[in-house]
């Protein structure tokens, strides 16, 4: 559904990640991995459209291209980015925040009925419903940004360090909730996580990304965390 | 993409390059802030090549208006304080001056020291709308202010002679330099501007510019951080505001005349433009913008009524190449070159 | 040192804070926990000044400081970090940890003088300058971005800015450190390591400090803290040594749940 | 009693005109946080093509209707080749000024094809008569500037609550690169409300024109400059604020200069309003900021 | 270097323009200009300078934009003074800009005319300044004058622009006021662009004066007397600056015009008096065909600026220095008659007329009175 090659993007003149491929099953989750500044929050803008990546990168979603698009059509296409630390609307309320989240949506009483379900999954943000967002603690804004990425009903949802300012329960919850949909809706999700453990819980495969190249890819099934971890560092002084 | 977008200001090209290039950013360093000394050096040069009192006039009002504009900075481009009132501390200086020699018979220097107090006055009061007023609300209280001060400057005839101007002013000299003489006048002026932009200079890049960039970003961090804002931000007004008085006072010696209606919302808002093509906390941009600029008015005068459509073309000219437009243009049009990293 | 005593504090229909009490003592490593939204970030909002409380007060060494304002608080020695980051985008690494040495450390002596010296090219006003640089180093080496430090804040990655925040505090160190969630968005190894290096900065310091640690990683909090505090809607539950707490069924059923 | 009804209704005059020149600027700076500083130029260089049209013998009407859809373009080019450039590498200042030297080029070229005279349209347009309402001079004209300020924004805040556009604008005000995660074609919409902005600042002008009949170079800069006072007072926030800033700006000038004085009349309304904000530091209708950290 | 050669000075008489062309007042610039062209068209046509060295010599005029401002008045001064190319210098909408361009020319012995801004500074504090002007508190003494004794006033309301001369516009109108026994009930000032008046009508209507006086520009005049007619204020209004402006007013003030009586006080009534063979006469027939108005007053005196120029070449001041010296020498025919000066580079007399409006164009009017207005600000009805 999704397969990524030679993905090479970067900020300035210098690449952050290099020559990256991954792929993504329909109905499958990948976990990327990896230390900080690896270039995963990197990975993500680039599959959304956030940064244009190298000419010779090829993204192709559902048999078409979608490098160099805008992420107005690319979320149009059914892929939806929950951003990295907590972005919400702060001045829209929360209900407001799910809400534009399905603004490629014209099905107006599924979306109402979408987000009745959601708040109905998390009370910690129903009873702030009509708050403004940038009111509400850590914790229930990344419950809502996770909505609102949700609400758009993608295909391919990218999340980017869901657990972030999470309670433990809350996170196990979330990663619960996460599965469930996966399985109703066959949806892939391409998850970037700190917490490895966690991750492979959820996931299918799990990739790790070191200084900007896949050091590591394999079925979780066949690893263990400790494994998984001890491809971090792999590049350190390779370069 | 205010998250995504990569290093756009000066600071960080400049850097991104030194990175490259250890041993570039000491030369570089160095050059930079040699630049200044040497365009002094130039101007100071200036009179014994021209003899045209037109072309010297022009310069000598050039350094005044780049010497009143860089002062600007300490509070637009630092403090983040939309000032649309420099022009009104310019006049406010000039008719301290102006009054004093006139009518008080003091001698310049006194009253030009008179005029940055009173001047930084003002500047204080203003500053005083920050505690409750932000950003744009901010801009209209001090457009209100540049309004007010304008038409109380016109309407109190007995104290600022009304809206017809402050004649009389008699010829004035300081450190035995005449204003009378075009040369020495001129001196003056690139005094004042070598003055104003070495004082500026070493505030903005000191702990008064640092501090300032953080209580200008961000209110909270710096209050987090044991630093009062109002107290930084009053600051700031209050050098911008004083040593745009003191400028005044060379105005007047200058031009020996001065009215009402030179110190009202045009001249603030020009002051203001300036100083935002300029790049707002770069200095040396900050000043050549204003002393340029107003080279560029005085030739296009002479094409009569186009001057204002001219002006607007070397805005918009300015304001792309300093904004990057045009450098991003030439960089798609340039195959060779073709980055489609950035956005 | 530090005491809060029965804070209170609403917003509109919400409680964020019911009659919070505890302290913080000397070299003490507080922890404080609870689920999402317990007002945890409110708590500290009120203790270092930006928000003021309907009802209670917190004194440091018997001043009272929730009339003063943030400025004030920091300079009586409470420093804190943000849950959401607050670092100056547009200036470099190192500057924005210069930044926080000058404005923390500016506050004891006269604004003025300083400038003047400043102007002056007074040694003093060097020698400060090159403290700060020096102070500023030091602070980004301890959390680890060092070879960072020329880049815009804005590059860094979440992790990092974090650090940022971190190290921003810690040159001037205060005597009480307040973190707000300080290890979101690093790997489980990174995050220990970070904590580490905070706490044996807090046990070895010169002067006395103390660490109000907020984080959700519960067995590394419990692991470092001489105590921990649980909050759950706005009040405090528990409060004890991390060995009682960890096996508190209270505190397994609303903050670490499954299982 | 009667004098002061009567400078009543001329202040509710002069703001329903400032008013729906604040509507359609407001709506750029409420909607997306920016100073729209060629407003009030490109409507008088729309007007001054309309002008010509008409003398070259074209129907007043029609001619304004290709005036005001020239407005409307006009608007949507000045944000796609000044504003966007710049506000997309987050130089707000800059577009700023940018903005304005666009305006500066504008009166020139208007200069240049028409001179510095001012232009004056023929009597009768619409009716100028006035209604005596208990002895209290009610213009027809200044009243249909408040009917179609007070319609129009109406009519706009009935678009944005039903139409996705209402909650998409609020997004792109608030944050521009989250929004387009959420499928915005932000460019879009930015356009639709400059394109707005044009016409209704537009619809406002004819209107000005049909009472004064005279068309100025000077009048653009004016336009910017009511406008932009009576967003603040307004508050941001809302499109009704600007509105309700318009009339209040009308109202003030119009009482400082019955009861108080002519000739400092900038001095005390300025005075009076720097009072206002200081009372009201988010102006008449805008939003307090909550602090969360 | 400022010392120069009649050859190098060149072979015509070059006379630069310092004008608003630009911004608010840049019609009345660009009549001033206008004015200006006519009178060295005027010039040559009838053969250039006709005596001294210059004989034969043609005139042409250069405008310059100074916005209204001082600094760029004083920087046009200093390009006149270091370029020597120009023989004169003359414009000035209002006295600032005269008076900052005089300070600069007084460092190079040079002088300039003034021709439409005469606050009284420029006669008492600068001695290179010549003004074409007669004061202007001696406009609304004659216009009070005439409200009293011909329309039998009691009382009047005034409203006039916030320009830059104000101040004495209302000095002379107190004064008169308080000589013809006539009582001011309010004087109202707007601020330019204004183009609602109907609150300050209002606040005049209050009193009910017997006659209103208007001290506006050009279109805003028109505008003015068109809201008062339209808030039901009949009374006579007596304006300065409006009518002079011919079309501009008219087409603003459109069905207004008729109803009520208008009067205008100006200088350019000359033309409406003029015999046929009169410069003035010559000059309204001109600038009329050329530039598609009747002539404003401020036209008028810029022409009479560059006659004054020629006038003093032809006396002797065939060099820009020595221009000051002949200036009280001068006799010729100008615009308003013959040109003569006081030692003090005041003229010796200008003339205003009162003129009551017949019609709906410029054009038709009648001359109801005249008065000569002395340099010393006294007015005397002829
Ligand atoms: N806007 C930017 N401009 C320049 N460089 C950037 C920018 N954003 C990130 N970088 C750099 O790119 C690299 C990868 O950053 P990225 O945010 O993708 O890391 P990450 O793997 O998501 O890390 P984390 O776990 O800390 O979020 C880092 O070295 C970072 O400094
Ligand atoms: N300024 C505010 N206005 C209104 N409600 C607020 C405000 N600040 C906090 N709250 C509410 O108060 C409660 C406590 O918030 P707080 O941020 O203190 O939680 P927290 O314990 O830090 O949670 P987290 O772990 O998710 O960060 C939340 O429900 C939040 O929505
Ligand atoms: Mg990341
Ligand atoms: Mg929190």
């Amino acid at each position: 559904m999704l397969s990524v090659e030679n993905l090479t993007v970067g900020y300035g003149k210098a690449p952050v990640l290099n020559d990256v491929d991954l792929n993504v099953a329909r109905g499958e989750i990948l976990a990327v991995c990896g230390p900080n500044g690896a270039g995963k929050s990197t990975l993500l803008r680039a599959l959304s459209g956030q940064l244009k990546p190298h000419q010779r990168s090829r993204i192709e979603f559902n048999g078409t291209s979608i490098v160099g698009k805008n992420p107005a059509y690319i979320v149009n296409q059914g892929i939806a980015l929950c951003p990295e630390g907590r972005q919400v609307f702060p001045r829209m309320t929360t209900e407001d925040n799910l809400r534009i989240g399905a603004y490629t949506r014209t099905d107006r009483s599924a979306v109402d009925a979408d987000i009745e379900d959601y708040l109905a999954q998390w009370p910690v943000i129903e009873r702030r419903r009509d708050s403004s967002a940038g009111l509400l603690s850590g914790g229930e804004q990344q419950i809502l940004v996770i909505g609102r990425a949700l609400m758009s009903n993608p295909t391919l949802l990218l999340l980017d360090e869901p657990s972030l300012g999470l309670a433990p329960v809350l996170v196990d919850r979330v990663y619960e909730g996460l599965k469930k949909i996966t399985q109703e809706r066959e949806l892939s999700v391409l998850l970037v996580e700190q917490n490895v453990v966690k991750a492979m819980e959820l996931a299918d495969r799990i990739a790790v990304l070191s200084h900007g190249t896949k050091s590591f890819e394999a079925d979780v099934a066949s690893v263990t965390s400790d494994e998984v971890g001890s491809h971090y560092f792999e590049h350190v002084g390779g370069e | 993409m205010s998250q995504l977008t990569t290093d756009t200001s000066q600071q960080s090209k400049f850097r991104g390059l030194a990175n490259r290039v250890p041993g570039a950013v000491a030369v570089i360093r160095r050059f930079s802030s040699a630049l200044p000394a040497l365009f002094i050096l130039i101007g100071a040069a200036a009179p014994f090549l021209i003899d045209s009192p037109f072309r010297l006039q022009v310069l000598t009002l050039a350094f005044l208006n780049a010497a009143v504009v860089t002062a600007l900075t300490i509070s637009l481009g630092y403090g983040g304080l939309l000032n649309l009132s420099q022009g009104t501390y310019y006049g406010l200086g000039a008719y301290t001056t102006a009054i004093l020699v006139t009518e008080h018979e003091w001698s310049f220097f006194t009253a030009v020291i008179a005029a940055a107090v009173f001047a930084g006055f003002g500047g204080y009061v203003l500053a005083l709308a920050s505690l409750r007023v932000r950003d744009d609300y901010f801009v209209l209280v001090s457009l209100g202010f540049t309004f007010a001060i304008a038409q109380l400057m016109a309407n109190l005839p007995s104290i600022t002679r009304g809206r017809e101007g402050f004649f009389g002013i008699p010829k004035l000299s300081l450190f035995g330099l005449s204003f009378n003489d075009p040369i020495q006048a001129y001196f003056l002026c690139l005094g004042l501007f070598a003055f104003v932009y070495a004082i500026t200079r070493r505030l903005a890049h000191g702990f008064l510019g640092r501090s300032l960039l953080v209580v200008n970003h961000d209110d909270v961090a710096a209050r987090s951080m044991g630093m009062p804002p109002f107290k930084l931000r009053a600051t700031s007004m209050v050098i911008s505001s004083g040593l745009a008085g003191i400028c005044g006072g060379f105005l007047v010696g200058t031009i020996q005349f001065i009215s009402p209606n030179d110190f009202g919302f045009d001249a603030s808002f020009t002051m203001t433009l300036y100083a935002i093509i300029g790049g707002l906390t770069s200095l040396a941009g900050v000043a050549s913008t204003a002393f340029i600029f107003t080279l560029l008015l005085e030739e296009f005068r002479s094409l009569g009524s186009y001057t204002v459509g001219l002006v607007g073309l070397a805005v918009i000219i300015a304001v792309f190449i300093r904004g990057g437009v045009v450098a991003d243009v030439v960089r798609k049009l340039l195959p060779s070159s073709r980055n489609r990293n950035r956005r | 040192m530090l005491h809060i005593s029965n804070i209170t504090k609403s917003f509109g229909g919400v409680h964020a804070l019911k009659d919070v009490s505890f302290s913080v003592g000397d070299r003490e490593i507080v922890g404080v926990i609870g689920p999402n939204g317990s007002g945890k970030s409110t708590l500290i909002n009120v203790v270092s000044g930006f928000y003021r409380p309907d009802g209670g007060d917190v004194t440091l060494d018997d001043v009272s400081l929730v009339a003063m304002a943030p400025a004030a608080i920091r300079r009586q020695g409470i420093g804190r970090t943000f849950q959401n980051l607050r670092l100056v985008e547009k200036m470099s690494v190192l500057d924005n940890t210069i930044a926080g040495y000058y404005l923390a450390q500016t506050g004891t002596r006269s604004l003025l003088w300083t400038w003047l010296s400043e102007l002056l090219f007074l040694p003093s006003a060097r020698k400060r300058k090159q403290e700060a640089k020096r102070v500023a180093r030091e602070a980004l080496s301890r959390v680890g971005l060092s070879e960072k430090s020329e880049m815009l804040a804005a590059n860094l990655s979440y992790a990092d800015q974090k650090r940022l925040e971190l190290a921003r505090v810690l040159t001037l160190p205060p005597r009480i450190l307040i973190l707000d969630e300080p290890t979101a968005g690093m790997s489980v190894e990174e995050a220990d390591e970070l904590i580490r290096t905070i706490v044996d900065l807090v046990k070895t310091s010169d002067n006395s400090m103390s660490l109000l640690l907020i984080e959700h990683r519960l067995d590394l909090v419990l692991d470092v803290s001489d105590r921990a505090v649980v909050m759950d809607g706005g009040a405090v539950i528990n409060d004890d040594v991390p060995a009682v707490i960890a096996h508190d069924p209270e505190v397994r059923r609303i903050y670490v749940g499954g299982e | 009693m009667d004098y002061f009804l009567q400078q009543l209704v001329n202040g509710t005059g002069v703001g329903a005109q400032y008013a729906l020149w604040c509507v359609g600027y407001g709506m750029v700076y409420q909607v997306l946080g920016q100073l729209h500083f060629a407003h009030g130029d490109t409507l008088v260089f729309a007007a001054f093509v309309g002008f010509t049209l008409i003398v070259l013998g074209m129907p007043f009407w029609i001619a304004m209707t290709l005036a005001t859809v020239l407005a409307g373009l006009l608007a949507i080019s000045v944000e796609r080749v000044v504003y966007r450039p710049l506000i997309s590498r987050n130089l707000v200042f800059m577009a700023f000024v940018a903005a304005m030297a666009a305006g500066f080029m504008l009166r020139a070229i208007v200069q240049f094809f028409w001179g510095v005279q001012p232009r004056n349209f023929d009597e009768g347009i619409l009716p100028t008569g006035s209604w005596d309402v208990f002895g209290v001079r009610v213009g027809y004209l200044p009243m249909l500037n408040l009917v179609v300020a007070v319609a129009i924004v109406i009519a706009f805040e009935q678009f944005l609550r039903r139409s996705k556009h209402g909650q998409a604008i609020v997004a792109i005000s608030e944050d521009r690169s989250t929004a387009e995660l959420m499928g915005i074609q932000i460019n879009r919409i930015i356009a639709l409300i400059y394109g707005f902005s044009g016409v209704i600042g537009m619809i406002g002008l004819i209107l000005y024109i049909t009472n004064f009949r005279t068309l100025t170079i000077g009048l653009g800069f004016a336009i910017t400059l009511k406008a932009f006072i009576a967003a603040i007072i307004g508050g941001i926030g809302s499109i009704r604020a600007a509105l309700l800033g318009g009339i209040l700006l009308g109202i003030t000038e119009s009482m400082v200069s019955a009861y108080m004085s002519s000739i400092l009349l900038d001095a005390t309304v300025f005075g009076l309003l720097i009072v206002f904000l200081l009372l009201m530091p988010n102006g008449l209708m805008g939003q307090k900021t909550q602090l969360k950290l | 270097g400022d010392s120069k050669t009649a050859d190098k000075a060149g072979d015509e008489v070059r006379i630069l323009v310092s004008v608003p062309l630009s911004g608010d007042s840049a019609e009345s610039g660009q009549d001033m200009l206008n004015g200006a062209k006519l009178a060295a068209r005027y010039l040559n046509e009838n053969g250039g300078v006709k005596e001294g060295p210059r004989k034969g010599q043609k005139f042409t005029v250069e405008g310059a934009d100074d916005q209204l401002d001082t600094q760029a008045a004083s920087t046009i001064a200093s390009r006149f003074a270091s370029d020597d190319k120009y023989y004169g210098l003359t414009g000035y909408l209002t006295s600032g800009q005269a008076q900052a361009a005089g300070v600069v020319l007084d460092k190079h012995g040079l002088g300039l005319v003034s021709s439409y801004s005469g606050a009284s500074f420029l006669t008492d504090e600068a001695d290179n300044i010549v003004l074409a002007l007669a004061p202007v508190e001696a406009i609304p003494v004659a216009m009070i004058h005439y409200a009293a004794t011909d329309l039998g006033a009691k009382t009047a309301g005034a409203i006039s622009g916030d320009f830059s001369f104000l101040d004495s516009y209302h000095e002379g109108l107190n004064s008169g006021a308080k000589d013809s026994g006539v009582k001011i009930q309010s004087q109202e000032t707007y601020a330019a662009g204004t183009s609602d008046f109907s609150t300050l009508l209002t606040r005049i209507n209050r009193e009910n004066p017997d006659v209103i006086m208007s001290g506006a520009f050009q279109s805003d005049a028109g505008k003015i007397v068109a809201q008062a007619r339209k808030a039901g204020m009949n009374q006579p209004v007596i304006d300065y600056l409006g009518e002079g402006w011919g079309d501009s007013f008219f087409e603003a003030a459109g069905s207004a015009a008729t109803k009520g009586d208008l009067y205008a006080s100006d200088s350019g009534g000359v033309i409406t008096e003029a015999t046929s063979d009169s410069i003035a006469a010559w000059a309204g027939k001109a600038f009329e065909a050329e530039y598609g108005k009747s002539m404003p007053s401020a036209a008028a005196y810029t022409f009479e600026s560059v006659l004054t120029f020629a006038a003093a070449i032809e006396a002797g001041a065939s060099d820009r220095t020595d221009f000051l010296e002949y200036v009280p020498k001068i006799s010729g025919e100008g615009f308003f008659g013959p040109i003569e000066f006081n030692d003090d580079l005041t003229p010796v007399s200008r003339p205003l007329f009162v003129s009551k409006f017949t019609g709906t164009t410029p054009q038709e009017k009648e001359v109801k009175a005249k008065y000569l207005m002395r340099s010393d600000g006294s007015v005397e009805r002829q």
